[in-house]
């Protein structure tokens, strides 16, 4: 295995008043494994923390919490695994010990680093302007003694051949360069210490089409030729397509999806996965697709359980609603659609986390017929367990939450989603 | 073929650059000014006698008692083609008239090279603890925000006067009072211009490369952070000589120590003032307004040519 | 982030740096050992061992023989008691000085501050709007040229050209000479001509009615404070004018004239207001600039407050003076800059930092 | 019917310190009323010098030597083209400003109102200071002040009766318009037909609710002064010079004006379909996400119901997901508001979703247009096709760049300005500009390969 990624979260602190008192969960409980020579793929939309994950990887970020094990066999890996599975703290230890990235101090990390690289997204600020093309190239076999000097020297002028650059360009400086050229540049320093692993940072997204084709063969060339494995973290599905064997699905910092590329991508099983699929306009094909409302959730209080719930077309009852959820969309109905039915005077309010009290009417009975109705559209009143009445008010009740794991399905992926719970509340996989 | 197209792109971004500059009219006019004075002060310390000035470290020659044949009478002479800027009398008792044009010569060298030093001196401390604060970050980065916070708290001027006070009013000591209200500068300027560039994501390549702090900080984020750091060194000369010259106004130079310095020679001529006499005031503060002009127009057209926006 | 974090936020960063100004006092004044510390309280003609008790009565009142950090705490405690040493000039405490003096500077300042926004403003706008026009070459000459004069050419050019030459305005001081023997004990002390209640002259005179002093001493702030505006002006209007370009390239001022909005409500409404703010901003180090010119000018035209004050005592070897005008003018700046970053987190409705 | 826009032979050149740069090189354009045209190409292709162009909203170093934006008749480039022609090479930007003024205000009737535009960051694009009502309303406060001043007149006018009377009228005709403008008209009530409408459209509120709102537009009190601006605005027809010159004045009224401006714009926020547009309106650019700026900067660009609106990469900014949202918000306007659509875009497969031709743009000039599923299915310029092979599929097609990189448009290759990354160039496309050739019925391809065929 080339590196495998267990439980890894990234917070960024906020800053407050006078210290940090909240943070943004970038990235929460991630597992990711790439094999030798394999290429996978991590989209998800910007914010997701796809990128962060990257950076984690190869502890450009120090993650929060979690272990990433580097190049470690398999035989050691399914050892590793088996501890895991049963909280052997030792065992654990004496494995990560030897293979954990996290657990290297930075001079024992400076020989790693030439085993992984990454290439960025921006090609203009990834290339320090004043610096020549042969000195950017050297600069990691330089600094991992790859090689001397005068070797480095000569092996960038090769290096610059094979990303089809002519090799004059070694006295040049970035500015000189299209946006193309400069990624291909990048792509060489990455390459330059013959690494095992090559991280991706959206490496074509700044680029024009027929530009980002030159690069997404340049890559695959290289992969072929030398067997490098690949991380490609992108937000274009078909350069995942185009490229990767495994994909892995991000939304809200937390893997939602992974498997197979073609599975995932021609029969996605999670619902944002299906959503963001259908999102992809796709040339010549004129499709009902399915349109998330809203926007991506605020990381430094995302929301409970599942972080796609509030714009999942199929969330159900025990996916995480909250009482502020249901409360916004009761009130706007009571307020719109229902005035008719309930008239002014109706005050919806929220009483502790689970349970809330609409002021103003005693008709529970009606309130579970709007209910019953609106819930196919509005997913939020699927989370009310229960209608109660009081003297003066009614109450609502709603489900506990359940956080979702990763579910193995039968062909081999895993789906981070309660309909594929088995045993769950509701028949899995339903539409 | 290849080094040709190679040496004649590297051409072309100089004369781009110089075409920058000098499609800045009045940086070029301020160039000039700058020149002269440039000029003047290098042939004042190298050959004094050339532009005919004596004793250029001195307002008055060593033996003042002496009367000075050229004077007639007691009063300042107002410019004329003999005295090209005028005369002032040194000391009201008419001891010996002094040729303005020549003082203000003399007054060039100093005012030049103390301004120049603290510059330069300010910007070198400024800077490192500036960028090595922004590199590092975290407390050491919260502590020097906090050192700084507490010198850009007081009025520079009056900083300046206190610092003078305390340690002596002599011109070196003026220089290091206006050293240490300078750095903070710099080091707010280095630690900025320090932030923005390690958001480039060349900085993480480096570090995913293997690159150590140190290699960083010399290879990649001096080398961006230094030509801003220039341009504001060229534009604050221009602001120190202000300062300085106010200073020695004020009075920071005690009167008998005789530095020839624009301030000092201008606040020599305030005793000319109640006579109705403009000239011994008027003409030291004009000059220093076209040193500090020239400088900034000169500034103004150097910030031109490394700002990307005016290069396309 | 909300308002009121980013105040408290911006409170408590307030403290270290007060504490650092008085730390910065404290060790100025007590750097070269204790001579000039005690010159405040010693008769420089005393000599022998009556010098020589006084040195050692002093140095045990003022604990001079603790370790410093222990002198600090005393000096400290005598500070926040108000008791800032002894001003030899004067012959007064030198808190009395300030709250005699103060009220001037300050009136000058404010004077000063106000006339340059209500100037700068309307120039700065145009001259960018109209980028190169005749008048915009003008403003930037102007302001060139006065931004490049040392303060004191700019108060004598006005003092000469206006005061010598023309006697358009009286030059020195706070009122005629000739005037003082006519103003009443009651609200004026003779000894050290100094106003009561305000100790400024203008406004005193004012609230007694008399008009002839009133009017008299309002001619003398005219100068002064004309002088400061200018020295202030230039860097406002450069300012204003570099960023008010910058935000009519910004690509909301292009909707807005995509909208169709006329020229004058893009500069008026879309662009003014965004190129103000960061002008605020820069204005808290202008400030500084301020005082310091405030200081020259009053030591030009003779203008009774602080500047004028802290300058002679330098010249007079007055330390209690000195150190105690740079803290007051220290706490000062500071509590001006904390307004202003305020002012802007209020004015701003991105309220966001670092 | 005439076309709705045509551009015939436009040339625009930026004048820079590194040189002469040649953004535009005879473009010729005709957008058909009602139709949605797509204008696709790689960065630097001149697409969006293109659109702004039209608008007249290009920087001050931009000249126009040839070339002629026909809208209504009237040519919108005039003014600087003769300049061009009058200094030739002695080109001043300084000079070229005073132009830019009068020609500012020889459009500001026609920006915003008859063409507007949507540009492409929507994070940019919006005032940070400024909130949204104000940004959304204004559009109608510049254009048309009287219609705000109307609404505010008709509802004070309005009696709980007449009202009542609308409510019973709009129940009984569904919400038929022209009999609601015809009630507006008989009782003197110009400005309510449109909130009633507006109202009685919703979807998202009870019918009681809907009567309700409606019976709440009547008798709105003013005060003396509100009355007086409103009066004088209403007969005026417009903001006569005395209310907006008048330094105080000139305030008072852009208040009262702006509050009605702000409840239109809510109006106009609600039908696009963005929720609690009575809070959105008062909250400021930075607290909206990309996709909500967008969907305002889209309102401002149809409040005055524009002919022509130009999308300039409406969706390059935002995310997939909120993407799907534009995209079918997009798709929903065109059929509901009578405009064109010019779309500007760098993805073809964003262009294909809703335009009704397809125009390709290389090197500052259009090298194929064509109904889009000719563009997709039959392309026939060598850079079209290459184009489209370029593009990555879900499938996981083989994908093929096109050799090269853009030409610097400060030497733009001769002759056709794709020979150089063209494998089927010949001697006559390094020498001869190729003009032109039409193709089948409603196809137009650049490109030699085509000539007599």
């Amino acid at each position: 295995m080339m590196i495998a990624a267990y439980g890894l979260s990234k917070f960024f602190p906020i800053r407050g008043a006078f210290r940090s008192t909240a943070s943004l969960k970038a990235v929460d409980d991630v597992g990711l494994k790439i094999q030798n020579e394999q290429v996978v793929g991590l989209v998800g939309e910007s914010g997701s923390g796809k990128s962060t994950v990257g950076r984690c990887l190869i502890r450009l970020l120090n993650p929060t919490d979690g272990e990433v094990l580097f190049d470690i066999p398999d035989s050691e890996l399914a050892e590793y695994e088996k501890a895991r599975a049963a909280a052997a703290t030792e065992r654990l230890d004496a494995i990560a010990d030897r293979f954990s990235l996290l657990r290297r101090s930075s001079s024992e990390l400076r020989p790693l680093r030439r085993l992984a690289n990454i290439v960025f997204q921006d090609p203009y600020s990834s290339l320090n302007p004043r610096m020549r093309l042969a000195d950017i190239i050297s600069e990691p076999m330089l600094s991992t003694q790859f090689c001397s000097r005068a070797e480095a020297g000569i092996r960038a002028r090769e290096l610059l051949h094979e990303v089809g650059l002519p090799e004059f360009f070694e006295d040049r400086y970035p500015h000189e360069l299209s946006g193309g050229q400069r990624q291909r540049v990048a792509i060489a320093r990455a390459i330059s210490t013959n690494p095992k692993l090559l991280i991706l940072d959206e490496p074509t997204s700044a680029l024009d089409v027929s530009v980002q084709a030159q690069i997404l063969n340049l890559l695959r060339g290289l992969q072929q030729k030398y067997g490098i494995s690949m991380l490609l973290i992108t937000h274009n599905i078909a350069v995942v397509a185009y490229l990767a064997e495994y994909v892995y699905v991000m939304y809200a910092g937390k893997i939602m999806e992974w498997g197979d590329k073609r599975k995932v991508l021609r029969d996605p099983q999670h619902p944002y996965t299906k959503a963001l699929m259908s999102s992809v306009p796709v040339i010549g094909e004129t499709m009902t697709r399915t349109v998330l409302r809203g926007d991506p959730p605020n990381l430094v209080v995302p929301p409970l359980a599942c972080r796609f719930h509030p714009r999942c077309p199929v969330a159900f009852e025990v996916c995480g609603w909250s009482a502020d959820e249901v409360v916004e969309d009761l009130e706007y109905l009571l307020a719109g659609k229902y005035y008719g039915t309930f008239g002014d005077g109706v005050h919806v309010a929220t009483e502790g986390d689970r349970t809330i009290v609409v002021q103003g009417t005693t008709d529970a009975q009606r309130i579970s017929e709007l209910v019953a109705r609106e819930q196919e559209e509005i997913r939020s009143l699927k989370g009310i367990k229960a209608v109660d009445v009081t003297a003066d008010a009614t109450l609502i009740h709603l489900h506990e939450p359940i956080e979702p794991d990763m579910y193995p399905s039968t062909d081999g992926r895993e789906v981070k989603c309660l309909l594929f719970r088995t045993g769950a509340l509701v028949p899995a996989a339903t539409s | 073929m290849a080094t040709v197209t190679e040496s004649k792109a590297r051409f072309d971004e100089l004369r781009l650059s110089g075409k920058v500059f000098l499609s800045n009219k009045t940086a070029v006019v301020g160039l000039a000014i700058f020149l002269v004075f440039i000029g003047d002060a290098f042939l004042v310390q190298v050959a004094p006698g050339v532009l005919g000035v004596q004793y250029p470290d001195s307002v008055v020659p060593p033996q003042f008692t002496q009367t000075n044949p050229e004077c007639v009478g007691t009063a300042p002479e107002a410019p004329s083609f003999n005295h090209l800027f005028g005369t002032i009398q040194y000391g009201l008792s008419g001891i010996g008239c002094l040729d303005l044009l020549q003082l203000v010569m003399k007054a060039i060298r100093i005012d030049v090279a103390i301004s120049f030093f603290i510059v330069l001196v300010g910007a070198a401390i400024g800077t490192v603890v500036g960028v090595v604060s922004g590199y590092f970050g975290r407390w050491l980065d919260e502590a020097m925000m906090r050192v700084t916070d507490v010198f850009f708290s007081v009025p520079f001027l009056i900083l300046a006067l206190a610092v003078g006070f305390v340690i002596g009013r002599t011109l070196v000591n003026m220089a290091l009072a206006l050293i240490i209200i300078w750095w903070p500068l710099y080091a707010r300027y280095g630690r900025s211009l320090t932030l923005s560039t390690k958001e480039a994501t060349f900085i993480e390549s480096a570090r995913a490369a293997g690159s150590g702090r140190l290699k960083i900080i010399f290879r990649h984020i001096m080398p961006n952070v230094l030509p801003p750091v220039l341009v504001q060194i060229s534009l604050d000369v221009g602001t120190v000589i202000l300062i300085f010259s106010t200073l020695a106004f004020i009075g920071f130079l005690p009167s008998n120590a005789l530095v020839p310095e624009l301030g000092a020679i201008a606040s020599i001529g305030l005793d000319f003032v109640a006579l109705g006499d403009w000239w011994p005031v008027i003409i030291p503060g004009a000059v220093i307004t076209m040193f500090s002009l020239a400088v900034n127009l000169m500034g103004d057209g150097l910030r031109d040519v490394i700002d990307p926006r005016r290069r396309s | 982030m909300k308002l009121w974090v980013y105040v408290i936020r911006r409170l408590v960063l307030l403290l270290p740096t007060i504490i650092g100004l008085t730390f910065l006092v404290f060790a100025l004044e007590h750097l070269g050992g204790n001579t000039l510390f005690l010159a405040q309280y010693i008769n420089p003609h005393l000599t022998g061992t009556a010098r020589e008790k006084l040195v050692e009565e002093l140095t045990a009142k003022f604990h001079l023989n603790d370790p410093v950090y222990i002198q600090y705490f005393y000096w400290l405690a005598a500070v926040f008691q108000g008791d800032l040493g002894t001003s030899t000039t004067l012959g007064q405490p030198v808190a009395t000085g300030f709250v005699w003096f103060m009220p001037n500077t300050i009136m000058l300042t404010l004077v000063a501050s106000v006339l340059t926004w209500i100037i700068s403003i309307p120039i700065g706008v145009y001259s960018a709007a109209r980028r190169d026009s005749i008048l915009d070459q003008g403003v930037r000459v102007a302001t060139f040229t006065l931004y490049s004069m040392p303060v004191f050419l700019i108060g004598f050019a006005l003092f000469i050209a206006l005061g010598t030459a023309w006697h358009a305005l009286p030059d020195q001081g706070n009122i005629d000479p000739v005037l003082l023997p006519t103003i009443p004990d009651a609200w004026f002390d003779h000894t050290n001509a100094v106003s009561y209640p305000t100790h400024i002259l203008p406004l005193d005179a004012f609230l007694h009615g008399d008009w002839t002093i009133a009017w008299n001493s309002f001619l003398h702030v005219i100068l002064p404070a004309v002088a400061l505006t200018l020295a202030l002006l230039a860097g406002i209007i450069r300012i204003l004018r570099a960023s008010m370009l910058e935000v009519l390239e910004q690509d909301y001022v292009r909707l807005a004239r995509a909208k169709g909005v006329p020229e004058r409500m893009v500069q008026n409404f879309h662009a003014k207001k965004n190129a103000l703010l960061p002008t605020v901003t820069s204005y808290g180090y202008l400030v500084s600039g301020l005082f310091g010119g405030a200081v020259v000018i009053e030591d030009i035209f003779a203008f009774k407050g602080i500047g004028w004050w802290t300058t002679d005592a330098f010249l007079n070897g007055d330390v209690g003076v000195v150190m105690g005008s740079t803290l007051v003018f220290g706490l000062i700046l500071v509590v001006t800059t904390l307004i202003l970053d305020i002012l802007y987190a209020f004015l701003d409705p991105r309220i966001r930092y670092e | 019917m005439s076309d709705a826009l045509e551009i015939r032979d436009l040339h625009v050149r930026f004048h820079t310190r590194r040189g002469l740069y040649r953004a535009l090189n005879g473009v010729n354009l005709r957008l058909a009323r009602g139709e949605v045209l797509g204008i696709a190409g790689e960065s630097g292709c001149g697409k969006t010098t293109m659109g702004l162009g039209v608008m007249s909203l290009l920087p001050r170093n931009a000249s126009y030597p040839q070339g002629q934006v026909v809208f209504d008749n009237k040519d919108l480039v005039n003014l600087p083209r003769e300049y061009s022609e009058r200094v030739g090479d002695r080109f001043s930007p300084k000079q070229n400003e005073r132009i830019l003024r009068r020609v500012s205000k020889a459009m500001a009737p026609i920006r915003g109102r008859r063409i507007s535009m949507v540009f492409q960051e929507p994070m940019t694009s919006l005032n940070p200071v400024l909130p949204i009502g104000f940004q959304v309303g204004e559009s109608i406060y510049v254009h048309d002040p009287a219609q705000l001043a109307r609404r505010v007149l008709a509802r004070s006018k309005a009696t709980p009766e007449l009202t009542r009377e609308l409510v019973s009228l709009l129940a009984a005709t569904h919400g038929d318009e022209t009999s609601v403008r015809k009630f507006a008209a008989e009782h003197d009530l110009a400005g309510i037909e449109e909130q009633a409408l507006f109202v009685w459209s919703r979807g998202d509120i009870h019918i009681s609710r809907k009567e309700k709102a409606i019976r709440a537009l009547s008798g709105q009190p003013m005060n003396f002064v509100e009355r007086w601006i409103i009066d004088t605005v209403v007969r005026a027809r417009s903001i006569p010079w005395y209310l907006s010159r008048i330094p105080i004045l000139s305030r008072i009224v852009r208040r009262v004006l702006m509050r009605e401006g702000n409840r239109k714009a809510r109006e106009l926020l609600t039908s696009l379909g963005i929720h609690h547009a009575e809070r959105v309106v008062r909250m400021f650019p930075h607290e909206l996400s990309g996709g909500m700026r967008q969907r305002v900067v889209i309102a401002i660009a149809l409040a005055n119901n524009p002919e022509i609106v130009i999308m300039d990469e409406p969706t390059s900014a935002v995310d997939v997901t909120v993407q799907a949202q534009i995209l079918e918000l997009v798709k929903r306007i065109r059929t509901s508001v009578s405009a064109s659509f010019i779309v500007i875009s760098h993805d073809l497969a964003v262009l294909a979703e809703v335009c009704d031709r397809i125009a390709i743009m290389y090197a500052g000039r259009i090298v194929e247009v064509a109904p889009t599923d000719e563009i997709l299915h039959k392309p026939l310029h060598p850079y079209t096709q290459m184009l489209i092979s370029a593009i990555p599929t879900l499938e996981g097609k083989p994908v093929e760049g096109i050799q090269g990189d853009v030409p610097d448009m400060r030497a733009v290759p001769s002759g056709c300005a794709f020979h150089p990354r063209c494998p089927f160039a010949f001697e006559k496309c390094r020498e001869v500009i190729p003009t032109d050739l039409p193709h089948g019925s409603d196809q137009l391809v650049a490109c030699w390969l085509y000539e007599g065929k």
